[in-house]
């Protein structure tokens, strides 16, 4: 048999091509690779199955040693999160067109010019920015990049870093910068915003989040944007857009630019497969000019009225450049941009505003009905957006004994942190449910030591476990 | 279809979906941090938002539409749809990256098996599945090139990366960000890197050396072991861009030729779909003196298990979490529907596609084959240098035509080191008939070219939007990277 | 596209698929039993399968991507996506009929759940779920009445099955076939079915009535309970064609009419798509003194659970097993998306746009609405009468016509009783801009019709092909239903 | 919130719609609906989801008490089987394009036209016909069309119908015919294929299976055609044309309409909803008359080398002539017909010679393997494709032991009768599985109770269970 995705591999074929080419057999073309460097041997690779229907019991059966994730009460969060995707958001990413498309010029793909040009455009009517980035990456990046803009734009060496900010995305931050920039911590204060900072003329940026690390919501936001300006440094924000149908916009208090993930805009979680980053900023021609991602803009044709679509500035990119570009573009997470943007497309202004809402609320309940189990809330008097810690004896023991219920109940921030997100598919019943547990767990937990001393918060900065949560 | 704007099509109060109401009590928020004014977000039903978005898809020409043997260097193959049924099983789908291990034993298991037949494929120790793509999987490398140096205590001393060329320009660029000096060695007569640029360049300073192989030109420089033994000899590293590697799996290796580090593509070479550019996926093969350097973390396997373990040393997080999972399944499976006669075939094939739509090209007038000479692995970097001279219709000209035909066309990146340059890629995928007819669409507009090249350089014609002027994109005054600019720049709804 | 047909594309030794190795020894067939000659398939590998079907399907224009409120009758409404993925779940895609009940109470009580909407929708007693379509929904209900009468004695006596001529042919079709003589009531001069006629219809030889209302004129018969009353007091049945529903759900109810059979289009009122002609799906509501002769088996609850049982004098299947599952979940997800509350905001609004839409066509130039005065619900059929006079362009030439702007037109089932016919029904899930635009289709086209009749009749101009000779599809000698007949008939690989 | 389904229902847009029609309220439009027929209450509906996300957790909710089939280790076909459905074909008949299309012209539709042409076409190069209709419903309705387009070809009113064709779609097909036409059972020889039958001139049709009802592959094809022409009868089979890529087809010995179901070529079971008609005559203008379907045809345009699409002879069917067309034709299973040829292109001629054989070698297997586990193999002499039937003391017993080791063993056919299904999907090892089970149970069955006398095969038109199996 031919093998299905191999159309030219029959003998015949083959033959036929070589004779048309006049070379005697397909080694000829492989003369240019020295008789040493020559494999001698077949691959040693596992067995394969010609048959397709073998493959798939193959793959499904790998795929069950995971456990069913339907049968899981899931409340870990900490960058990547379970919000509902609905269906249109699936059916359009799985669509051929857009799914093997890849980097065509404008006119056979003016459709993938288009919708990526409305997802920076819904995006920038959130943000109230008006330029946003074809996705990067994912919100490490983006981070990085958008402090590595501020440092070019202002040509200075060192930014101010929230504390509040997830370790290994410190830790990204740190090494990506680490040639040109040096990055400086922060202090977190009690109430989980950004502590008291000091910047002086020597900064490019301050960095803070909101929703912080820790699901609180900063509201000194125009003070430290004011700060930051003074000394002629840039505001740098990290966020999750999905707030923003409740929470006022970074820029409109001050924020030069913005960035995060937008994996809560219509990406399942797929084991992390599903972040993109962005970065936005003001029309600013030197901060554009800044930027190594691709934008695209609209732009007029020949004929009146017509839309057309292409690169904004392009002879900044590394495409264009090499190492003379702002760092490199390349293939990133495009189609979660065009899938956020149906996101955005579904939701409109009422949607958005809505699911905020309804995020705040149980935010908020959850961390009542934790705090009424027993749990130690952080930050209680915070405003919370999706996340909450909790201080508990022993968060492995904790999440241990919730796992033995089916519930993941947060992700270990460290021996006595946990943390909690609840989003809009977590009802008040599921909440309960946690509660619940908490409360046998920690009652359980309590009997079977001694109470320890009060748990210290975990530092900001304390790595958080490589990969797993328990 | 003639779509509009999605902002175009937004009347007040309309709803895509509903979403879930509180359940508890609402929470007022602090002045100044609630939201005041609604983002100016498109109103839309869903079955609005549905043909909208279909009929843009419509738009685009996917991979699974076209010949497409024009995006060179890309690799354009075709991406098995039952792979991506597996990439939608809620099993990979709905997982949250930190659940417990003992819940993700079969995605871990897959990352660990992937890992296994890239080692094979490469020779290296260990591969970390980590990064996001291409370039991502470039980054890495050059931190731990980087990192390595250092835990040395040569990290002051090195401080350049030597690339070619023809390699990629995000080893350039990467290396650059990674703090590095970047020399760039220039093609020879005979279109291989300069070896005597190389050993002008080498010394107590080189940090590594990043080159593809075979070359964007599609030809394999037969003297690599030099030039890594040249990088070796001074104390620095080599490390292998393997892009373009479709055309050697299982024909010859990256650690054979002494490289101690090297990236694959898995949306090239491992079929994972390009997705309008993303997400994609990369993976970095290291020696056994790199492992400890690795990205973390990295999957183990203890008995029947598999655990996340950091590299002693590692460089961290490329990005969050450990991986682009759905991309490592679906080449996961690719490999698994070929095994290693299939690998072998895969490469062979598409060298063969290549060579066979080289002899058809050539045959083409105005058509030419830089270093001619040369033989070609996986793709082709030709030139319509003497069409220019013959018509003035260039080659970016050109593509836009072809696009008429529903093919796509790639020039190459810049700068243009071949003039008037297009590059084809054939791949496994496309059979001899689609050679010949895309052979036959590039003949067809030389010819045009040659009788009527105002005709050529009007293009499009067949196209959604007619030929866009370009300064709208590159003046600041004008240029609308988004709707909200665009309204507040030419303020009426149409241009013109 | 330009895409051959598939025979065209194959060549000898390719495959789109793999299969398993028998792994068990081969089998021996007698002589006479074991195929001689392979069977002349195409043979094509993956990615040419998946390229021509997918450029086939941008061929087609499904409701997904046009204002299809052209093809009247058909009910064309927004299929929600969420649906299709409860329908794709290997929790409905793989369950297997005949498996144990306890295995599947989860599709039992869909059914169960959708079977009490149904019966509070229609009025009646209970709903079978069986028929594959609406046809056979109808089948079904002439069936039951044929055994209802039977099981009375009356079997032999009732041999007449009376219809109105603007209720969809497969009343009158199904009749014949249950081996009932037809007789179609023609419209009055108010466009309702002639009651006169009605009169001199009914006797002891009727089995029943078969009727729609609104019929496909749009109109609703205000009389339709005398309709029920005469064919009642002759001894016969009335069975409601509730095709039309959309405009009147929660707003008047078959029962409450005096019905004693009804069926729904599942496909048409409850959203599932019409996936270019079926499967389908159809629900056959009956009274009280019609159960025992329902399909069988229908779902009964007990306590919690689900069990399938055989009405007493059940007619039988209908169709193998119990039913098209994947459409009943559908319709139940769509009916649970809205509501009562919603469910009357689908026919209010189905009805207001069809009044708008209306109100736009009247006023084009050319266009009539038999019957001007009367109200409609959920459809209109119209008239190019005054057109066709004007310019000799026939209602088949607008549609086809029309069709160059992407949207569909239907004229009406034969016979033309509306001279010039065509039906548009918008349905609740087109914007007022949708039917904005499909009027100003219609009136664009009316008006090239009136200044160059020529082009309008050489359409299509802007689709695949050109205008059909459709002298070859009748024509014993040259039609084609094959491509082996039309190899045999026309030899050459191409016609002309 | 406007319902995002029913984008005119904003209060807004509806009194401005109505103000253009210059109607005071939609109630205007209903006013001919009788003041007594209208429903003076709101429709008693359970509460709806205003939320996608509610309405995805109540479905899935209500899906999950479905035992989850890969739990299932199942040999149930009897009708609808469990062949493996390629990605491919899926992938197809997903596309919103032809899931929402639906009556239009070929024009506009041209792709929808092609695909179904093509779909007959390949149906008609293994069937070696030259016709075949577009789809309809099922194999059941298939089977009644086919013997009544026989009867109306020959004009005669009785037709003699195999009794090895399954109880359901027997009483179908009498009730289907009942008006006019009489349908008499031919007995079924104890190699399971028909028996002695007798023909006249009053007969329509012979109806046979091939396979039977119980898998049995019929060797007397030739001699039955030859007895049905001798007194001027129509050969009328049924069969599966997943068989034919190594069963003689019956028009190579003989059949005059060939019919049957298409659920086996790429059709997922869907609890009944895969199922699909097919039928096939030679081009016979008389009997192409007398088709009620839809068949599409291939014709030339005004553009020399453009192929075109149309219905062939449409003035035959009810849309063209009401009750004076042949039977009706409506909505019935073309997506099916679609996703069938796209199973057959991928498969070609060697993958459907490659899947018979396989389905062949496993079934022998799996009769062999029974028959050793102590089952009495009914028909074991006759050839078989995919099924055959067994006895057992007690099916009931038997079904229900194996269903305790989570296999669904087999359709119960009568007290003592249980009939297994073995397609590609089932793996030597899934068989030997299904036979150590078989054996322990009967063990255990024989333990439990005395022998009982060897089981009478179940009558041809005993009444199966009315839906599920045990």
């Amino acid at each position: 048999m031919t093998h299905p995705y191999i159309p030219n591999a029959g003998p015949e074929t083959r033959a036929a091509m070589l004779a048309e080419i006049g070379a005697p057999d397909v080694a000829e073309f492989y003369r240019d690779i020295p008789a040493d460097l020559r494999l001698d041997r077949p691959l040693d690779l596992p067995e394969p199955f010609a048959d397709e229907q073998g493959l798939t019991r193959h793959l499904r059966g790998l795929l069950a040693r995971n456990t069913d994730p339907a049968a899981l009460l899931s409340f870990l969060g900490h960058g990547c999160y379970p919000h509902y995707v609905p269906a249109v958001c699936d059916e359009v990413n799985g669509r051929g067109e857009f799914l093997t498309a890849y980097a065509g010029e404008p006119y056979a793909d003016h459709g993938r010019f288009q919708a990526l040009f409305e997802y920076v455009s819904m995006m920038a009517e959130l943000l109230e920015m008006d330029v946003v980035n074809v996705p990067t990456y994912d919100g490490y990046q983006a981070a990085g990049t958008a402090l590595r803009m501020a440092a070019r734009r202002t040509g200075r060496a060192r930014v101010m870093v929230s504390g509040a900010t997830a370790a290994d995305k410190l830790a990204k931050i740190r090494d990506y910068l680490a040639p040109d920039v040096e990055v400086l911590l922060a202090p977190v204060a009690d109430s989980g915003e950004l502590g008291e900072v000091r910047l002086d003329d020597t900064f490019a940026a301050l960095y803070l989040e909101t929703p912080t690390v820790h699901g609180v919501v900063e509201t000194r936001g125009r003070e430290l944007a004011e700060l930051a300006h003074g000394v002629g440094a840039l505001l740098v924000v990290g966020t999750d857009p999905i707030s923003l149908g409740v929470l006022a916009p970074p820029a409109s208090w001050g924020a030069d630019l913005v960035c995060g993930d937008i994996q809560s805009l219509g990406m399942h979680p797929q084991y992390g497969g599903g972040q993109a980053g962005f970065i936005a900023s003001h029309d600013d021609e030197r901060l554009v000019a800044e930027f190594p991602s691709r934008l695209f803009g609209i732009a007029p044709t020949e004929v009146p009225g017509e839309y057309g679509f292409g690169d904004v500035f392009y002879d900044r990119t590394s495409f264009a450049l090499r190492e003379e570009g702002k760092e490199w573009v390349g293939t990133a997470a495009a189609l979660w941009g065009i899938t956020a943007g149906v996101y955005l497309a579904l939701m409109g202004p009422q949607g958005m505003r809505e699911l905020g809402e309804t995020i705040l609320a149980r935010t908020r309940y959850a961390m009542r009905a934790l705090a009424a189990a027993g749990a130690v809330v952080r930050h209680q008097e915070s405003v919370h957006f999706r996340e909450f810690a909790v201080e508990v004896p022993d968060a492995d023991a904790l999440l241990a004994a919730l796992r033995g219920r089916g519930i993941l109940g947060g992700v270990r921030l460290g021996p006595r942190e946990v943390l909690v997100c609840v989003t809009e598919q977590h009802s008040v019943a599921d909440i309960d449910t946690l509660a619940a547990a908490v409360r046998d767990a920690l009652t359980a937990l309590a009997a079977a030591a001694p109470a320890p001393a009060p748990a210290a918060p975990a530092a900001p900065d304390a790595p958080a476990a490589p990969g797993a949560a328990t | 279809w003639d779509e509009e704007i999605v902002f175009e099509l937004s009347r007040p109060g309309r709803r895509g979906v509903g979403v879930p109401a509180p359940e508890a009590p609402l929470v007022e928020l602090p002045e100044g941090v609630a939201r005041r004014t609604p983002p100016a977000l498109p109103e839309l039903s869903q079955n609005q938002v549905v043909r909208h978005y279909l009929r843009l898809s419509q738009e685009t020409l996917g991979a699974d539409f076209t010949i497409d043997v024009g995006q060179g260097t890309c690799t354009m193959k075709y991406s098995p749809k039952v792979n991506d049924s597996f990439a939608r099983d809620p099993r990979v789908a709905a997982l949250h990256p930190l659940q417990p291990e003992d819940t993700v034993q079969g995605v871990l298991e897959i990352y660990w098996r992937l890992e296994q037949i890239l080692r094979e494929i490469s020779g290296m120790a260990r591969v970390s599945l980590q990064p996001g793509a291409g370039s991502a999987a470039i980054y890495a490398n050059i931190a731990m090139i980087r990192a390595y140096h250092a835990a040395r205590g040569e990290g002051e001393q090195r401080d350049q990366v030597i690339t070619t060329m023809f390699s990629h320009p995000s080893n350039a660029a990467c290396a650059k960000v990674a703090g590095y000096e970047v020399i760039t060695l220039m093609p020879d007569a005979e279109g291989n890197p300069d070896i005597e640029a190389l050993r002008a360049a080498v010394g107590p300073r080189t940090a590594a050396l990043m080159i593809t192989n075979p070359e964007d030109t599609g030809i394999f420089n037969p003297r690599i072991r030099e030039f890594v033994e040249l990088v070796h000899t001074a104390g620095g590293l080599a490390c292998y861009d393997q892009a373009n590697a479709n055309g050697i799996l299982g024909i010859t290796r990256a650690r054979d030729a002494g490289f101690d580090l090297c990236h694959f593509n898995l949306h090239k070479t491992f079929s994972t779909p390009h997705a309008c550019g993303g997400p994609a996926a990369g993976a970095c093969g290291v020696s056994e003196a790199l492992v400890p350097f690795l990205p973390g973390p990295v999957v183990d396997r203890a008995g029947d298990s598999f655990t996340l373990t950091v590299p002693e040393r590692s460089v961290g997080k490329i990005r969050p979490f450990l991986g682009v999972t759905p991309n490592v399944v679906r080449a996961y499976a690719w490999v698994m529907a070929l095994g290693a006669r299939g690998l072998r075939e895969v490469a062979e094939t598409a060298v063969l596609n290549n060579n066979y739509l080289l002899a058809k090209v050539a045959r083409i007038p105005g058509a030419s084959v830089p270093w001619a000479r040369r033989r070609r692995v996986e793709q082709v970097r030709y030139s319509w240098q003497r069409l220019a001279e013959e018509t003035g219709v260039h080659s970016e000209e050109i593509g836009i035509r072809a696009a008429d035909f529903g093919v796509h066309y790639w020039t190459s990146h810049h700068p243009y080191v071949v003039p008037e340059p297009f590059t084809l890629e054939p791949t496994e995928s496309y059979s001899r008939e689609d050679l010949d007819e895309y052979a036959a669409i590039l003949a067809h507009v030389a010819d045009e070219a040659r009788k009527d090249p105002e005709f050529v350089r009007g293009a499009p014609y067949r196209q959604t939007v007619h030929r866009i002027d370009p300064t709208a994109l590159d003046d600041p005054a004008q240029w609308s990277p988004s709707w909200r600019a665009y309204l507040r720049k030419h303020g009426a709804k149409r241009p013109g």
